[in-house]
Protein backbone atom coordinates (compact mmCIF):
# COMPACT_ATOMS: atom_id res chain seq x y z
CA UNK A 1 0.00 0.00 0.00
CA UNK A 2 2.81 2.23 0.03
CA UNK A 3 4.39 4.33 -2.95
CA UNK A 4 8.16 4.25 -2.62
CA UNK A 5 10.46 5.77 -4.89
CA UNK A 6 14.13 6.05 -5.31
CA UNK A 7 14.80 8.47 -7.81
CA UNK A 8 16.97 11.58 -9.50
CA UNK A 9 14.39 13.65 -10.75
CA UNK A 10 12.51 16.02 -8.52
CA UNK A 11 9.15 15.29 -6.69
CA UNK A 12 5.66 17.19 -6.72
CA UNK A 13 4.10 16.74 -3.53
CA UNK A 14 0.84 18.00 -4.80
CA UNK A 15 0.88 15.57 -7.75
CA UNK A 16 1.95 13.08 -5.30
CA UNK A 17 -0.84 13.94 -2.82
CA UNK A 18 -3.41 13.57 -5.05
CA UNK A 19 -2.16 10.01 -6.37
CA UNK A 20 -2.56 9.45 -2.15
CA UNK A 21 -6.10 10.40 -1.98
CA UNK A 22 -7.37 9.79 -5.34
CA UNK A 23 -10.99 8.52 -4.97
CA UNK A 24 -10.53 8.14 -1.75
CA UNK A 25 -13.61 10.02 0.54
CA UNK A 26 -12.58 8.28 4.26
CA UNK A 27 -9.52 10.58 4.53
CA UNK A 28 -9.22 13.21 6.82
CA UNK A 29 -5.51 14.32 6.84
CA UNK A 30 -3.01 14.20 5.06
CA UNK A 31 0.79 14.98 6.53
CA UNK A 32 3.67 15.74 4.33
CA UNK A 33 7.53 16.35 5.41
CA UNK A 34 9.80 17.18 2.87
CA UNK A 35 13.60 17.50 3.68
CA UNK A 36 15.91 20.16 1.68
CA UNK A 37 19.36 20.88 0.78
CA UNK A 38 20.49 23.43 3.46
CA UNK A 39 23.69 25.82 2.28
CA UNK A 40 25.55 25.31 5.82
CA UNK A 41 29.08 26.46 6.27
CA UNK A 42 29.39 26.90 2.47
CA UNK A 43 27.92 23.95 1.52
CA UNK A 44 28.09 23.74 -2.68
CA UNK A 45 25.91 20.33 -3.19
CA UNK A 46 25.41 17.28 -1.64
CA UNK A 47 26.16 14.21 -3.44
CA UNK A 48 23.61 10.80 -2.25
CA UNK A 49 24.70 7.45 -2.72
CA UNK A 50 22.76 4.47 -1.91
CA UNK A 51 22.70 0.89 -2.35
CA UNK A 52 20.30 0.18 -5.03
CA UNK A 53 19.50 -3.75 -4.36
CA UNK A 54 18.76 -2.95 -1.00
CA UNK A 55 17.10 0.46 -0.49
CA UNK A 56 13.75 -0.26 -1.63
CA UNK A 57 13.24 -3.01 0.10
CA UNK A 58 14.55 -1.19 3.64
CA UNK A 59 11.77 1.24 2.72
CA UNK A 60 8.81 -0.64 1.94
CA UNK A 61 9.65 -2.45 5.50
CA UNK A 62 10.25 1.24 7.46
CA UNK A 63 6.59 2.37 5.80
CA UNK A 64 5.14 -1.45 6.76
CA UNK A 65 6.15 -0.27 10.29
CA UNK A 66 4.56 3.14 10.22
CA UNK A 67 1.52 0.85 8.33
CA UNK A 68 1.40 -1.62 11.28
CA UNK A 69 1.79 1.61 14.23
CA UNK A 70 -0.67 3.60 12.90
CA UNK A 71 -4.25 3.01 11.09
CA UNK A 72 -3.02 4.72 7.39
CA UNK A 73 -4.96 4.44 4.11
CA UNK A 74 -1.83 5.08 2.57
CA UNK A 75 2.06 6.48 2.61
CA UNK A 76 4.49 7.55 0.01
CA UNK A 77 8.53 7.64 0.28
CA UNK A 78 10.17 9.54 -2.41
CA UNK A 79 14.57 10.03 -1.68
CA UNK A 80 16.30 11.36 -4.24
CA UNK A 81 19.84 10.71 -5.19
CA UNK A 82 22.88 12.07 -6.99
CA UNK A 83 23.96 15.72 -6.61
CA UNK A 84 21.81 18.08 -5.06
CA UNK A 85 22.30 21.84 -4.49
CA UNK A 86 21.18 24.28 -1.68
CA UNK A 87 17.46 24.27 -1.72
CA UNK A 88 16.86 20.77 -3.25
CA UNK A 89 14.12 18.67 -1.80
CA UNK A 90 15.61 15.61 -0.90
CA UNK A 91 13.13 13.51 0.68
CA UNK A 92 9.51 13.31 0.88
CA UNK A 93 7.34 11.63 3.30
CA UNK A 94 3.47 11.60 2.78
CA UNK A 95 1.16 9.72 5.29
CA UNK A 96 -2.46 9.53 5.22
CA UNK A 97 -4.99 8.63 7.68
CA UNK A 98 -8.65 9.30 8.68
CA UNK A 99 -7.40 11.54 11.59
CA UNK A 100 -5.23 14.17 12.44
CA UNK A 101 -2.42 12.47 15.08
CA UNK A 102 -2.17 8.97 12.99
CA UNK A 103 -1.25 11.38 9.91
CA UNK A 104 1.15 13.64 11.64
CA UNK A 105 2.81 11.00 14.25
CA UNK A 106 3.92 8.68 11.33
CA UNK A 107 4.72 11.09 9.57
CA UNK A 108 7.67 12.37 12.13
CA UNK A 109 8.03 8.24 12.44
CA UNK A 110 8.84 7.98 8.68
CA UNK A 111 11.55 10.75 8.58
CA UNK A 112 13.34 9.14 12.12
CA UNK A 113 13.53 5.88 10.68
CA UNK A 114 14.45 6.62 7.00
CA UNK A 115 17.18 8.71 8.47
CA UNK A 116 18.49 5.31 10.49
CA UNK A 117 17.01 2.13 8.73
CA UNK A 118 17.53 3.45 4.93
CA UNK A 119 20.41 2.48 3.22
CA UNK A 120 21.72 6.30 2.05
CA UNK A 121 24.94 8.42 2.16
CA UNK A 122 25.64 11.81 2.11
CA UNK A 123 28.66 13.44 0.72
CA UNK A 124 29.38 17.60 1.16
CA UNK A 125 31.02 18.88 -1.19
CA UNK A 126 32.04 22.68 -0.84
CA UNK A 127 32.58 26.25 -2.77
CA UNK A 128 36.04 25.72 -1.49
CA UNK A 129 36.77 22.43 -3.11
CA UNK A 130 37.16 20.58 0.02
CA UNK A 131 34.16 17.46 0.42
CA UNK A 132 33.63 14.68 3.56
CA UNK A 133 30.91 12.23 4.23
CA UNK A 134 28.06 13.60 6.29
CA UNK A 135 28.59 11.64 9.83
CA UNK A 136 25.63 9.97 11.24
CA UNK A 137 24.36 11.71 14.37
CA UNK A 138 23.38 10.27 17.89
CA UNK A 139 20.56 12.19 18.36
CA UNK A 140 19.13 11.08 15.01
CA UNK A 141 19.88 7.71 16.67
CA UNK A 142 17.81 8.91 19.75
CA UNK A 143 14.93 10.03 17.45
CA UNK A 144 14.41 6.98 15.99
CA UNK A 145 14.67 4.52 18.93
CA UNK A 146 12.30 6.46 20.67
CA UNK A 147 9.30 5.11 18.43
CA UNK B 1 30.41 -14.48 -2.63
CA UNK B 2 29.94 -11.19 -3.51
CA UNK B 3 30.99 -7.99 -1.50
CA UNK B 4 29.76 -4.86 -1.84
CA UNK B 5 31.18 -1.44 0.07
CA UNK B 6 29.42 1.76 -0.32
CA UNK B 7 30.54 5.59 0.81
CA UNK B 8 34.21 6.07 2.37
CA UNK B 9 34.04 2.22 3.17
CA UNK B 10 34.08 1.91 -0.64
CA UNK B 11 36.52 4.94 -1.46
CA UNK B 12 39.13 3.73 0.96
CA UNK B 13 39.28 0.15 -0.10
CA UNK B 14 39.30 1.95 -3.78
CA UNK B 15 36.63 -0.21 -5.73
CA UNK B 16 32.75 -1.05 -5.52
CA UNK B 17 33.28 -4.67 -4.12
CA UNK B 18 35.01 -7.76 -4.13
CA UNK B 19 33.54 -11.53 -5.49
CA UNK B 20 35.63 -14.02 -2.80
CA UNK B 21 35.41 -17.33 -1.64
CA UNK B 22 34.25 -17.50 2.19
CA UNK B 23 37.73 -18.83 4.03
CA UNK B 24 37.50 -21.87 5.91
CA UNK B 25 36.57 -20.57 9.67
CA UNK B 26 35.08 -17.12 8.77
CA UNK B 27 31.44 -17.70 9.85
CA UNK B 28 30.05 -14.38 10.75
CA UNK B 29 30.05 -10.78 9.79
CA UNK B 30 33.16 -10.21 12.20
CA UNK B 31 35.21 -12.99 11.12
CA UNK B 32 34.55 -11.60 7.20
CA UNK B 33 35.33 -7.79 8.18
CA UNK B 34 38.90 -9.35 9.77
CA UNK B 35 39.59 -11.43 6.89
CA UNK B 36 39.08 -8.99 3.90
CA UNK B 37 41.14 -6.42 6.19
CA UNK B 38 44.40 -8.14 5.39
CA UNK B 39 43.23 -7.89 1.81
CA UNK B 40 44.95 -5.17 0.92
CA UNK B 41 46.09 -1.64 2.71
CA UNK B 42 42.95 0.36 1.29
CA UNK B 43 40.94 -2.68 3.10
CA UNK B 44 42.83 -2.52 6.25
CA UNK B 45 41.95 0.91 6.47
CA UNK B 46 38.43 0.82 5.68
CA UNK B 47 37.90 -1.77 8.22
CA UNK B 48 40.41 -0.37 10.82
CA UNK B 49 37.43 0.39 13.02
CA UNK B 50 34.91 -2.12 12.59
CA UNK B 51 32.71 -0.35 15.20
CA UNK B 52 32.45 2.41 12.80
CA UNK B 53 31.25 -0.33 9.98
CA UNK B 54 27.30 -1.26 9.46
CA UNK B 55 27.04 -4.38 7.30
CA UNK B 56 24.25 -5.89 5.48
CA UNK B 57 23.21 -9.62 4.67
CA UNK B 58 21.34 -10.01 1.87
CA UNK B 59 19.80 -6.81 1.62
CA UNK B 60 19.26 -6.77 5.27
CA UNK B 61 20.98 -4.73 7.77
CA UNK B 62 23.05 -7.22 10.10
CA UNK B 63 25.12 -7.44 13.46
CA UNK B 64 28.75 -8.81 13.73
CA UNK B 65 27.59 -11.76 15.25
CA UNK B 66 25.14 -13.01 12.45
CA UNK B 67 26.32 -16.03 10.36
CA UNK B 68 27.75 -15.43 6.27
CA UNK B 69 27.50 -18.28 3.92
CA UNK B 70 29.50 -18.58 0.45
CA UNK B 71 26.21 -17.67 -1.52
CA UNK B 72 25.31 -14.59 0.28
CA UNK B 73 25.54 -10.60 -0.40
CA UNK B 74 27.43 -9.16 2.19
CA UNK B 75 28.04 -5.00 2.12
CA UNK B 76 29.88 -2.96 3.66
CA UNK B 77 29.27 0.58 4.86
CA UNK B 78 29.34 3.44 7.34
CA UNK B 79 25.94 4.60 9.50
CA UNK B 80 23.52 5.46 7.25
CA UNK B 81 23.27 9.60 6.55
CA UNK B 82 19.77 9.81 4.48
CA UNK B 83 16.44 11.60 4.72
CA UNK C 1 6.11 36.19 8.77
CA UNK C 2 3.49 34.27 8.73
CA UNK C 3 1.05 34.03 4.83
CA UNK C 4 -2.84 33.53 6.51
CA UNK C 5 -5.36 33.06 3.83
CA UNK C 6 -9.21 32.54 4.46
CA UNK C 7 -10.90 31.33 1.12
CA UNK C 8 -13.04 29.49 -0.25
CA UNK C 9 -10.85 28.54 -3.80
CA UNK C 10 -8.88 25.64 -2.90
CA UNK C 11 -5.33 25.48 -2.43
CA UNK C 12 -2.27 23.84 -4.19
CA UNK C 13 0.38 22.96 -1.48
CA UNK C 14 3.35 22.79 -4.33
CA UNK C 15 2.70 26.39 -4.66
CA UNK C 16 2.97 27.61 -1.34
CA UNK C 17 5.73 25.07 -0.47
CA UNK C 18 7.32 27.36 -2.86
CA UNK C 19 6.46 30.36 -1.81
CA UNK C 20 7.43 29.42 1.53
CA UNK C 21 11.05 28.52 0.46
CA UNK C 22 12.01 30.69 -2.57
CA UNK C 23 15.21 32.73 -2.55
CA UNK C 24 15.86 30.58 0.74
CA UNK C 25 19.05 28.08 1.37
CA UNK C 26 18.57 28.11 5.48
CA UNK C 27 15.39 25.41 4.92
CA UNK C 28 16.05 22.40 5.98
CA UNK C 29 12.71 21.35 6.50
CA UNK C 30 8.82 21.49 5.29
CA UNK C 31 6.57 20.22 7.36
CA UNK C 32 2.63 19.96 6.04
CA UNK C 33 -1.09 19.09 6.95
CA UNK C 34 -3.95 19.33 5.22
CA UNK C 35 -7.35 18.34 6.28
CA UNK C 36 -10.03 16.74 4.20
CA UNK C 37 -13.67 16.47 4.30
CA UNK C 38 -14.65 12.91 4.86
CA UNK C 39 -17.94 11.02 3.74
CA UNK C 40 -18.56 9.58 7.41
CA UNK C 41 -21.93 8.90 8.20
CA UNK C 42 -24.01 9.75 4.70
CA UNK C 43 -22.15 12.76 4.30
CA UNK C 44 -23.15 15.26 1.67
CA UNK C 45 -21.33 18.12 2.33
CA UNK C 46 -19.67 20.27 4.94
CA UNK C 47 -20.70 24.15 4.61
CA UNK C 48 -17.85 26.47 7.21
CA UNK C 49 -18.71 29.48 8.19
CA UNK C 50 -16.21 32.03 9.89
CA UNK C 51 -16.45 35.67 11.94
CA UNK C 52 -14.46 37.66 9.42
CA UNK C 53 -13.63 40.64 11.29
CA UNK C 54 -11.97 37.88 14.12
CA UNK C 55 -10.89 35.16 11.93
CA UNK C 56 -7.11 36.29 10.15
CA UNK C 57 -6.42 38.15 13.17
CA UNK C 58 -7.05 34.61 14.94
CA UNK C 59 -4.88 33.30 12.80
CA UNK C 60 -2.17 35.01 13.20
CA UNK C 61 -1.89 35.12 16.64
CA UNK C 62 -1.82 31.20 16.30
CA UNK C 63 1.16 31.58 13.88
CA UNK C 64 3.05 34.35 16.42
CA UNK C 65 2.76 31.97 19.20
CA UNK C 66 4.14 28.72 16.99
CA UNK C 67 6.93 31.62 15.97
CA UNK C 68 7.56 32.18 19.21
CA UNK C 69 8.33 28.25 20.49
CA UNK C 70 10.07 27.30 17.37
CA UNK C 71 12.59 28.69 15.39
CA UNK C 72 10.58 28.79 11.95
CA UNK C 73 11.78 30.70 8.66
CA UNK C 74 7.92 30.78 8.23
CA UNK C 75 4.56 29.54 8.46
CA UNK C 76 1.65 29.48 6.11
CA UNK C 77 -2.24 28.57 7.38
CA UNK C 78 -5.21 28.46 4.77
CA UNK C 79 -8.34 27.67 5.60
CA UNK C 80 -11.28 27.35 3.52
CA UNK C 81 -14.84 28.49 4.25
CA UNK C 82 -18.25 27.94 2.34
CA UNK C 83 -19.18 24.84 1.32
CA UNK C 84 -17.04 21.59 1.20
CA UNK C 85 -18.43 18.23 -0.37
CA UNK C 86 -16.14 15.08 0.85
CA UNK C 87 -12.83 14.63 -0.55
CA UNK C 88 -12.46 18.33 -0.58
CA UNK C 89 -9.67 20.15 1.08
CA UNK C 90 -10.59 21.93 4.22
CA UNK C 91 -7.35 23.25 5.71
CA UNK C 92 -3.12 23.55 5.05
CA UNK C 93 -0.69 24.61 7.80
CA UNK C 94 2.81 24.59 6.14
CA UNK C 95 5.35 25.36 8.40
CA UNK C 96 10.04 25.42 7.29
CA UNK C 97 12.94 25.11 9.63
CA UNK C 98 16.62 24.49 9.05
CA UNK C 99 15.20 21.23 11.36
CA UNK C 100 12.92 18.47 11.38
CA UNK C 101 11.82 18.57 14.96
CA UNK C 102 10.71 22.35 14.76
CA UNK C 103 8.84 21.76 11.38
CA UNK C 104 6.97 18.84 12.59
CA UNK C 105 6.29 20.04 16.04
CA UNK C 106 5.22 23.15 14.93
CA UNK C 107 3.06 21.78 12.36
CA UNK C 108 1.25 19.82 14.99
CA UNK C 109 0.93 22.41 17.47
CA UNK C 110 -0.97 24.84 14.77
CA UNK C 111 -3.26 22.16 14.01
CA UNK C 112 -4.01 21.82 17.44
CA UNK C 113 -4.67 25.55 17.90
CA UNK C 114 -6.66 26.62 14.60
CA UNK C 115 -9.12 23.46 15.65
CA UNK C 116 -9.47 25.02 18.75
CA UNK C 117 -8.81 28.73 18.70
CA UNK C 118 -9.99 30.09 15.29
CA UNK C 119 -13.66 31.32 15.00
CA UNK C 120 -14.80 28.73 12.08
CA UNK C 121 -17.79 26.71 12.68
CA UNK C 122 -18.59 23.86 10.58
CA UNK C 123 -22.37 22.66 9.76
CA UNK C 124 -22.82 19.05 8.05
CA UNK C 125 -25.75 18.60 5.69
CA UNK C 126 -26.23 14.71 5.36
CA UNK C 127 -27.54 12.84 1.83
CA UNK C 128 -30.58 12.25 4.13
CA UNK C 129 -31.52 16.14 3.93
CA UNK C 130 -30.69 15.97 8.18
CA UNK C 131 -28.41 19.10 9.47
CA UNK C 132 -26.21 19.57 12.15
CA UNK C 133 -24.03 21.80 13.64
CA UNK C 134 -20.49 19.94 14.38
CA UNK C 135 -19.84 20.02 17.87
CA UNK C 136 -16.73 20.49 19.66
CA UNK C 137 -14.94 17.66 20.92
CA UNK C 138 -12.92 17.34 23.97
CA UNK C 139 -10.47 15.41 22.74
CA UNK C 140 -9.69 18.61 20.46
CA UNK C 141 -9.73 20.60 23.72
CA UNK C 142 -6.96 18.19 25.27
CA UNK C 143 -5.01 18.23 22.41
CA UNK C 144 -4.51 22.08 22.10
CA UNK C 145 -3.77 22.34 26.03
CA UNK C 146 -0.74 19.73 25.90
CA UNK C 147 1.26 22.51 24.50
CA UNK D 1 -23.41 48.34 20.62
CA UNK D 2 -22.84 45.71 17.74
CA UNK D 3 -23.84 42.31 19.16
CA UNK D 4 -22.99 39.52 16.45
CA UNK D 5 -23.96 36.09 16.41
CA UNK D 6 -22.71 32.80 14.46
CA UNK D 7 -23.63 29.45 13.93
CA UNK D 8 -26.65 27.81 15.81
CA UNK D 9 -26.91 31.22 18.08
CA UNK D 10 -27.26 32.94 15.34
CA UNK D 11 -29.84 30.33 13.63
CA UNK D 12 -31.74 29.83 17.44
CA UNK D 13 -31.89 33.79 16.97
CA UNK D 14 -32.71 34.10 13.71
CA UNK D 15 -30.42 37.05 12.48
CA UNK D 16 -26.83 37.78 12.38
CA UNK D 17 -27.11 41.05 14.90
CA UNK D 18 -28.37 43.43 17.17
CA UNK D 19 -27.33 46.74 17.75
CA UNK D 20 -28.27 47.67 21.20
CA UNK D 21 -27.06 50.28 24.00
CA UNK D 22 -25.49 48.80 26.72
CA UNK D 23 -28.23 48.71 29.80
CA UNK D 24 -26.73 50.38 32.83
CA UNK D 25 -25.75 47.67 35.32
CA UNK D 26 -24.43 45.42 32.38
CA UNK D 27 -21.41 45.49 32.66
CA UNK D 28 -19.64 42.23 31.61
CA UNK D 29 -19.90 39.24 28.95
CA UNK D 30 -22.21 37.06 31.32
CA UNK D 31 -24.69 40.05 32.25
CA UNK D 32 -24.96 41.15 28.69
CA UNK D 33 -25.84 37.11 27.73
CA UNK D 34 -28.48 37.34 30.65
CA UNK D 35 -29.62 40.72 29.42
CA UNK D 36 -30.06 39.55 25.38
CA UNK D 37 -31.51 36.28 26.47
CA UNK D 38 -34.77 38.84 27.28
CA UNK D 39 -35.03 39.94 23.81
CA UNK D 40 -37.03 37.34 22.19
CA UNK D 41 -38.08 33.97 22.39
CA UNK D 42 -35.24 32.98 20.01
CA UNK D 43 -32.65 34.72 22.34
CA UNK D 44 -33.64 32.86 25.69
CA UNK D 45 -33.20 29.77 23.04
CA UNK D 46 -29.87 30.87 22.35
CA UNK D 47 -29.04 31.71 25.53
CA UNK D 48 -30.76 29.44 27.54
CA UNK D 49 -27.36 27.46 28.59
CA UNK D 50 -24.93 30.31 28.91
CA UNK D 51 -21.99 27.69 29.43
CA UNK D 52 -22.65 26.65 25.88
CA UNK D 53 -21.72 29.90 24.17
CA UNK D 54 -18.60 31.83 23.94
CA UNK D 55 -17.76 35.28 22.98
CA UNK D 56 -15.37 37.59 21.82
CA UNK D 57 -14.81 41.36 22.60
CA UNK D 58 -13.67 43.47 19.87
CA UNK D 59 -12.51 40.32 17.99
CA UNK D 60 -10.52 38.59 20.69
CA UNK D 61 -11.90 35.76 22.47
CA UNK D 62 -13.23 36.97 25.71
CA UNK D 63 -14.61 35.29 29.42
CA UNK D 64 -17.96 35.64 31.19
CA UNK D 65 -16.39 38.26 33.80
CA UNK D 66 -14.96 40.47 31.02
CA UNK D 67 -15.71 44.01 31.08
CA UNK D 68 -18.05 44.97 28.05
CA UNK D 69 -18.72 49.08 26.82
CA UNK D 70 -20.62 50.50 24.65
CA UNK D 71 -17.81 51.39 21.96
CA UNK D 72 -17.53 47.42 21.74
CA UNK D 73 -18.14 44.35 18.97
CA UNK D 74 -19.23 41.62 20.90
CA UNK D 75 -19.82 38.67 19.05
CA UNK D 76 -21.54 34.89 20.69
CA UNK D 77 -21.17 31.93 19.50
CA UNK D 78 -20.79 27.98 20.19
CA UNK D 79 -17.21 26.45 20.71
CA UNK D 80 -15.29 26.44 17.50
CA UNK D 81 -15.02 23.36 15.30
CA UNK D 82 -12.57 24.48 12.48
CA UNK D 83 -9.64 22.98 11.16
Amino acid sequence: MARIAVQEAEFDVSAETALLTAGRRDIGAVASFIGICRADDGLAAMVLEHYPAMTERAMQKIAAEAQSRWPLTGCTLIHRVGRLEPGAPIVLVLTASAHRQAALESCAFLMDWLKTKAPFWKREEFTQGAARWVEARAEDDAAAQKW
Amino acid sequence: MQILYFAWVREKIGRAGDDIALPPGVTDIAGLMRHLAALSPGHAAAFANPTAIRAAINQDFARPEDAVTNGDEVAFFPPVTGG
